[in-house]
């Protein structure tokens, strides 16, 4: 299975290790993400509030660019999934905008016709490679592990397209393929801040910490996750949560692809675990070596 | 008594005439019935012959093709002075026919097109066909290219009409036999046809109709039981009068209402441009447009055989 | 003497007919060039009276409906919407500007709106100018006459009842 | 001159008339033949939809 | 001898003569073809104006009667009457309209009159066509037949019972009592519903007049008003209702059950007995049980048949057929009630999925005394409930369910609000977005609730889910809210959420609108002739709806349009005949070449095509005369009564031809 990979920003820097489990799980699971050749970003949802049009040209751009491949564009990030897949729907959906987004692409020696899809990762782990196929390479099962599915705000606005956006299932479907237990997380699509983080700190700490509360209320000893700005947010910021809320949360905070690539039974430092600000706990511990 | 007949031809194909022949061996019985005093395409009778008899000599005459120009007029205005009854052979004469598609055109712009325009035409002092010209030898004259094709009715009074293009044979002998036998309906009406539309006889199946496109018969195979309207292909046999034994229908192809509308339909194209529109489909201006679109040339579809005769008659100039 | 438009027009009893009545009860005044014929239902209109008005001398016809979802008998409009539309098209092919025939939605309240219509309607067939169907017919088979021996009369070349 | 006329031609498709003048020896010294029919099948079969000339042009002749 | 037209040209005080000069008027239409005679008078519409009709018409000057004068939608029966009253037809009289739409719209008197003059030629060219049609009436059968037997079918049906007519009532299920049955308490007043419904159900049961058949549907109406026949289905109950004598024995020993054996209290929530032998209810009417196929025992694995052995009346019969009974009737009422909207597609409400969340309906039951609780308010643990939730609006008010307000839900919340203080001492949330209370005695039920301390918050629920933060939240709902008064989002933990559902159009009544050739709007509900002046009358005669079929509404509502109905019925049973509109359309079978264009045009179904004959036929009572088909027809085999072709040309030629 051949897909056109557009990375987004964050695998590239702050999120390298969910870069790496991906690339440590893909040959396994017969992935190919061949990299988008010239990607530019996509802007991600704050410039899309700022700037719509130019938000919408940037993004059009990507597109265009792989529209050649008429391949699927599969994106790991949820900020970059939303953007891409609001693109295309608006690109299709509204003439005028079309008209103007041809022009802008003119510009620049392309041009657009809209019959390329866009996926986030966690839909083609789903959909395309299968819990079934995946519980079938699992070396390491999780038994015993609980872990709180957090889908976060992004991947589910404004159309998930390959899952119910209210009460979404497909990462606990991943999760229970390897052999952990999906705790039943209310707060899965809750939103964590995100950019927030950077300009209204207290408010998304805030946010982050409920996340945190929530996932320890439900028995969970770890929360995974698919999107680069939520783990960040509540792994690299969790002693932050603790001290502004006066909490001791310990939880640590993986990318689903990292989880696999455990049940995989890749070696830690290919899945980036060391990389992780909150270390994986004794409990996490004891199961991943145990199992 | 024999009947004394004379049958001639307007602005036609001679169609008709070979439909009195193609009446085979019924011919014998016509042959035994009447006399025939005028029939250029078969017998050797010249006008000057008509002209010497008195009025009211011949018992009927048989008068197909449409009233293109003058010399059709004429010979028409001739056999009515000398017959008693009046007949309209073929869609020509009672509706105008084929020819009369004609009449959305001027006199000119045919002239032009063929004498001059037309491709395989070298003409370079753009001659074309005068009503008189002088020869040494004296004057010549041709009868007069008519700007408006006009069916019998519309030149002289016409007592009966059989229609078709061409009419069955059977229905041709069937018509005559009413003469000799009597048995004539009142004047004005149609003979050797029916009284009710084409689908009374059409054997395909008819069930309601909603039509959300058109088609044209080359695009798609026709389901051959299923009623042709029904299937998106424009069929005029909803407004046309049965007779012909829906020969057209049976070898595939929808009906161009040759046989004429039913008696109290003044106008088939119109009546039949109404029928199709009712049955449209889409509620909304818009997809009304578009299931429009689909319908190619509705006018001359409605009117193929029927122009002359459609209350219009001609595109105003 | 500047043109007056002779026009011809179908109203549907339960709608249009009783807007142009409420025109009159509130005296509004509009142009006197339509002359109205009652029906039941625009469904009632068949494309022919509208080409037989044409040819009878009418310069312009106009079709007065329910609005679509208040048909008294509830879908006759849309039946003489689309036969409204497929005439349209085929006017042009008669040599008959499409203009010439309106259709316009006139509710039983709307009194004033059917004054502005006939007043507008009026106008526009002013500027297109008189279309006199039968005299062009006739004009254009003038010289196609063949004047009778006989009786010297013109036989054939005045366009008789069809 | 004398003039004959033979109008109509007949037992063919189609209208025609043949003037003979004859000079005064009764010799022929001239002779025309009319054809005058025309209906026009080369300008009214413009337009129509490709599937329908298939069903106009027969009536060109009908014999 | 060609029709001799009488034409009578009105002044109307100044308002034609002011305008219209009469004078030029009469002489032109004297010089006009047909006509016999022109006279002129100041008030044709008054007596002597009458007069001068009536004595032209018995003296047999003339046979066509032309009037020049006001708009026929004004005085066109007053002349009808005329022609009546002198022996002619009232259909050879027709009217030219040369007051509204000539003498008091225009200005120029000169132009004025010359339309007039072409609107007089028209009429009278029109005149000369005109034939007489007699106004056909049919004969009204006295029975009724109502469709469902709720509330609205059971009014309906006991006033006509009462008035001494005969009606049949169909109802779905296997006992009538319709929804109202399920409820516990009723607003404003509080009245138990089993005590202001039970007698009604008891004397539908005993009347002579009604002959009730329940657990039964409409198969097929065919006919047109006064005449239509009617095709029930009676649905197998597998018990003999003459037998059985509701002992009650068989439910009591039946092994099966129709509620999920190990569900809690919410799922096991049931009025009548559980098992697969079952009554919907202790007062069923009739008071006898059915099989539920699904879940008996015998029909699922062929074993059991312990009901059959412990019958003393062997009533029992598993091989019992759907039956069909037929009969005629002259109106029928459709009150099919409604059906509640399934809330489980508001994923964010977690209806089905989160326990504890409850939608109106099973709260009804859950409060019925006879009910599987007892009457007792319980959580799905069968616990008492602390704190309980009520949301309004579920549905309804909502662009992506239904736009429109269910209008009861908002009483029912307060009645609900009410239970709850008076069965528990659990705080009660109500969340709403506008209280609705319009109704008599409504306003005055809220402000008491205002009183017993319930908590309005004035805003539409965001979510119900179990994002608990404290422990003892653990198996709480949490309902996350926007109090808009107070202008922050709330965060409500509650033990229980009762969602108070639209009131969606009965499953299957688009196809008993097919069937009784009505109409059904965008929402569902039949559409009424007239929403102001015809709300329980539709646009075919002798059809009529009541209740939710309607729109919804709540129980006095409903009970007024019961009667509302059955007095528009009961007026038309004693009239004993109605005329049908003279002006229809007629197919001439030998101009049909059943070509079937008409058959699908005719919104009352009017059109059907004859399989034998090949000809399209028009069912006259149905017809009502639009005149759609006629247009349509390409054979023209189809004449217009009053307007057909030759009239309409004889107008156009009239109009255009005459000066």
């Amino acid at each position: 299975m051949k897909y056109t990979y557009y990375p987004g920003c964050s695998v590239k820097a702050t999120a390298n290790l969910y870069q790496e489990s991906i690339d440590a799980i893909s040959p396994i699971l017969g992935l190919e993400l061949e990299e988008l050749e010239d990607w530019n970003c996509c802007g991600a949802t704050a410039y899309m509030s700022v700037k719509e049009l130019m938000s919408f040209a940037i993004s059009a751009r990507n597109l265009a660019l792989a529209e050649p491949f008429h391949r699927d564009v599969v994106t790991p990030c949820s900020a970059c999934y939303l953007v891409l897949n609001k693109t295309n729907q608006y690109f299709t959906e509204y003439p005028d905008l079309r008209k103007k987004l041809g022009q802008a692409l003119e510009a620049g020696g392309l041009s657009y016709s809209g019959n390329i899809r866009v996926r986030h990762i966690l839909d083609v782990l789903f959909n395309d490679v299968g819990p079934e196929k995946i519980s079938s390479l699992v070396k390491k099962r999780l038994d015993g592990l609980r872990v709180a599915p957090y889908y976060g705000c992004q991947i589910v606005r404004p159309e998930m397209g390959f899952d119910d956006p209210d009460d979404p299932q497909s990462m606990d479907r991943l999760i229970e393929s390897l052999g952990a237990t999906s705790v039943e997380y209310p707060l899965k699509t809750k939103c964590c801040g995100a950019s927030l983080m950077g300009t209204e700190e207290d408010l998304a700490l805030r946010l982050c910490c409920e996340l945190l509360t929530g996932a320890e209320s439900a028995g969970a000893h770890c929360i995974v996750t698919l999107c680069p700005l939520c783990q960040m947010n509540l792994d690299v910021y969790q002693s932050k949560v603790n001290r502004l809320c006066r909490m001791k949360h310990n939880i640590p905070v993986l990318y689903i692809t990292q989880l696999i690539g455990i049940a995989l039974g890749l070696p830690s430092k290919d899945l980036g675990l060391d990389k992780l600000a909150v270390k994986l706990t004794k409990p996490v511990k004891e199961i991943l070596q145990g199992a | 008594m024999k009947l004394k007949v004379g049958i001639y031809w307007g602005a036609a194909c001679g169609g008709c005439d070979v439909a009195i022949l193609d009446t085979h061996e019924k011919l014998l019985d016509i042959a035994a019935k009447m006399d025939i005093y005028l029939w250029p395409i078969a017998l050797d009778f010249k006008y000057d012959d008509v002209k010497k008899m008195e009025d009211g000599y011949l018992d009927a005459a048989i008068y197909s093709g449409a009233i293109r120009n003058s010399e059709n007029e004429e010979i028409a205005i001739l056999l009515r002075k000398k017959s008693k009854v009046m007949i309209a052979l073929g869609a020509c004469a009672h509706l105008g026919g084929i020819p009369g598609l004609a009449n959305f055109y001027t006199r000119d712009e045919m002239l032009k097109r063929i004498y001059i325009d037309s491709e395989s035409t070298i003409n370079e002092e753009g001659v074309i066909p005068l009503e008189s010209w002088n020869v040494k030898e004296g004057e010549l004259d041709l009868p007069r290219f008519y700007n408006t094709v006009k069916t019998l009715d519309q030149v002289v009074d016409v007592e009966y009409y059989i229609p078709g293009c061409p009419p069955v044979p059977l229905q041709i002998y069937s018509a005559l036999s009413l003469i000799w036998d009597d048995m004539l309906p009142p004047v004005g009406s149609v003979i050797g046809a029916g009284d009710k539309a084409l689908c009374e006889s059409c054997p395909r199946v008819k069930e309601e109709k909603t039509i959300s496109e058109f088609k044209r018969i080359q695009q798609v195979l026709p389901d051959p039981e299923k009623c042709f309207l029904e299937q998106g292909l424009v069929c005029l046999g909803a407004a046309t009068r049965s007779g012909c034994g829906a020969r057209c229908i049976k070898s595939g192809v929808p009906c161009r209402g040759c046989y004429g509308p039913l008696d109290d339909v003044p106008d088939l194209g119109i009546k039949m441009l109404s029928a199709i529109a009712s049955v449209l489909e889409p509620k909304e201006e818009k997809e009304i447009d578009d299931v429009l679109d689909t319908i190619v040339d509705p006018l001359r579809t409605f009117h193929r055989f029927s122009m002359p005769a459609s209350i219009l008659r001609r595109k105003k100039e | 003497m500047e043109f007056e438009p002779k026009l011809v027009g179908f109203l549907c009893n339960w709608c249009s007919y009783t807007g142009a009545d409420l025109a009159g009860t509130a005296r509004i005044s509009y142009a006197p060039n339509l002359r109205a014929i009652r029906v039941m239902c625009s469904g009632r209109i068949d494309p022919t009276f509208i080409i037989k008005a044409l040819y009878e001398g009418a310069d312009g016809v106009l079709i007065a409906g329910c609005h679509p979802g208040d048909c008294h008998y509830q879908e006759g409009n849309y039946k003489a919407l689309r036969r409204y539309k497929l005439l349209k098209r085929i006017l042009p092919e008669y040599g008959v500007e499409p203009e010439r025939v309106h259709l316009e939605w006139v509710a039983a309240s709307e009194g004033e709106k059917f004054a502005k219509v006939v007043n507008e309607f009026t106008d526009k067939i002013k500027k297109l100018g008189p279309l006199n169907m039968k005299q062009s017919i006739f004009d254009s088979m003038k010289e196609d006459i063949v004047v009778h021996e006989s009786a010297g009369e013109e036989k054939g070349g005045e366009a008789d009842e069809a | 001159m004398k003039r004959i006329e033979i109008d109509p031609i007949t037992r063919l498709e189609g209208h025609g008339k043949i003037t003979i003048f004859l000079n005064d020896e009764g010799d022929v010294e001239n002779a025309f033949l009319q054809i005058p029919e025309l209906r026009g099948f080369e300008k009214f079969v413009e337009g129509l939809p490709i599937e329908e000339v298939s069903r106009v042009v027969p009536r060109i002749c009908g014999v | 001898m060609p029709e001799r037209v009488g034409v009578y040209i009105c002044h109307c005080g100044s308002n034609i003569a002011g305008k219209i000069d009469i004078e030029k008027l009469a002489g032109f239409a004297e010089k006009l073809d047909n006509v016999a005679l022109v006279r002129d008078y100041k008030f044709m519409c008054s007596d002597p104006g009458q007069n001068l009709i009536q004595s032209d018409l018995e003296a047999g000057l003339i046979d066509r009667v032309v009037v020049a004068s006001c708009s026929p939608l004004m005085h066109e029966n007053t002349f009808r009457k005329v022609c009546e009253r002198s022996g002619v037809n009232p259909y050879l009289f027709t009217m030219t309209n040369i007051r509204e739409q000539c003498s008091w719209v225009h200005i120029d008197e000169a132009s004025s009159t010359e339309k007039a003059m072409d609107l007089l030629a028209a009429s009278v060219r029109r005149a000369v066509y005109l034939e007489p049609l007699e106004k056909r009436e049919v004969a009204i059968n006295p029975r009724t037949l109502v469709i469902g037997g709720g509330i609205a079918g059971i009014q309906a049906a006991l006033d006509l019972a009462e008035a001494g007519k005969e009606v049949v009532l169909v109802e779905r299920e296997p006992s009538i009592g319709g929804h109202m049955a399920k409820f516990d308490k009723t607003f404003p007043t509080l009245d138990c519903a089993a005590c202001i419904l039970t007698p009604r159900m008891v004397q539908i049961g005993q009347h002579a007049n009604i002959h009730l058949m329940s657990y039964a549907e409409v198969e097929e109406i065919n006919g047109y008003v006064g005449n239509f026949n009617i095709k029930v289905r009676q649905k197998a109950r597998y018990v003999d209702a003459d037998l059985c004598n509701g002992c009650g024995m068989c439910w009591e020993k039946c092994p099966g059950t129709r509620v999920p054996r190990k569900g809690n209290v919410h799922e096991k929530l049931s009025l009548g007995p559980t098992s697969s032998i079952y009554m919907p209810f202790m007062q069923a009417i009739p008071a006898i049980p059915v099989i539920d196929r699904e879940s008996c025992l015998y029909f699922q694995k062929g074993k059991c048949r312990i009901c059959e052995q412990v019958c003393e009346r062997n009533a029992i019969n598993y091989d019992m057929e759907d039956s069909f009974e037929e009969f005629e009737v002259g109106n029928i009422i459709i009150a099919t009630g409604f059906q509640p909207f399934d809330p489980s597609v508001i994923k964010r409400y977690g209806y089905g999925t989160l326990p504890n969340v409850l939608t109106s309906v099973e709260f009804e039951i859950m409060n019925c005394a006879s009910g599987s609780t007892g009457g007792k308010i319980l959580k799905a643990d069968g616990t008492e409930p602390k704190s309980i939730g009520i949301v309004h609006c579920v549905g309804s008010r909502d662009k992506h369910y239904h736009e429109y307000c269910s209008r009861v839900c908002c009483m029912y919340a307060l009645k609900f609000a009410h239970l709850i203080k008076e069965k528990t001492d659990a705080e009660v949330y109500n969340f709403y977005i506008d209280l609705r209370c319009f109704g008599k005695g409504y306003e005055e039920f809220y402000d008491r609730l205002l009183g017993e301390d319930v908590r309005f918050i004035r805003g539409k629920v965001g979510e119900i889910s179990r994002w608990v933060a404290e422990e003892d939240e653990k198996d709480q709902l949490i309902v996350r809210v926007e109090d808009t008064l107070v202008g922050a989002v709330r965060r409500i933990p509650l033990d229980m959420v009762v969602l108070c559902t639209a009131l969606e159009k009965q499953d299957g009544l688009d196809r008993v609108a097919k069937m009784c050739s009505v109409s059904v709007g965008k929402d569902g509900f039949i559409i009424e002739k007239h929403p102001k002046l015809g709300p329980v009358s539709t646009a075919t005669d002798g059809v009529f709806i009541v209740g939710v079929a309607q729109s919804p509404k709540d129980i006095p509502d409903t009970v007024a349009q019961a009667s509302a109905a059955s007095s528009a019925v009961l007026s038309m049973i004693t009239r004993e005949k109605i005329e049908i509109e003279a002006a229809t359309a007629e197919i001439i079978e030998e101009k049909c070449s059943g070509c079937r264009i008409c058959n699908n045009l005719c919104p009352y179904l009017a059109i059907n095509f004859d399989e034998e004959k090949k000809v399209s036929i028009i069912n006259e009572a149905l017809c009502k005369g639009c005149g759609t088909c006629v247009a349509a027809c390409p054979s023209n085999a189809i004449t217009a009564k009053h307007f057909n072709d030759k009239q309409i040309f004889a107008e156009i030629e009239g109009l255009l031809s005459a000066r």
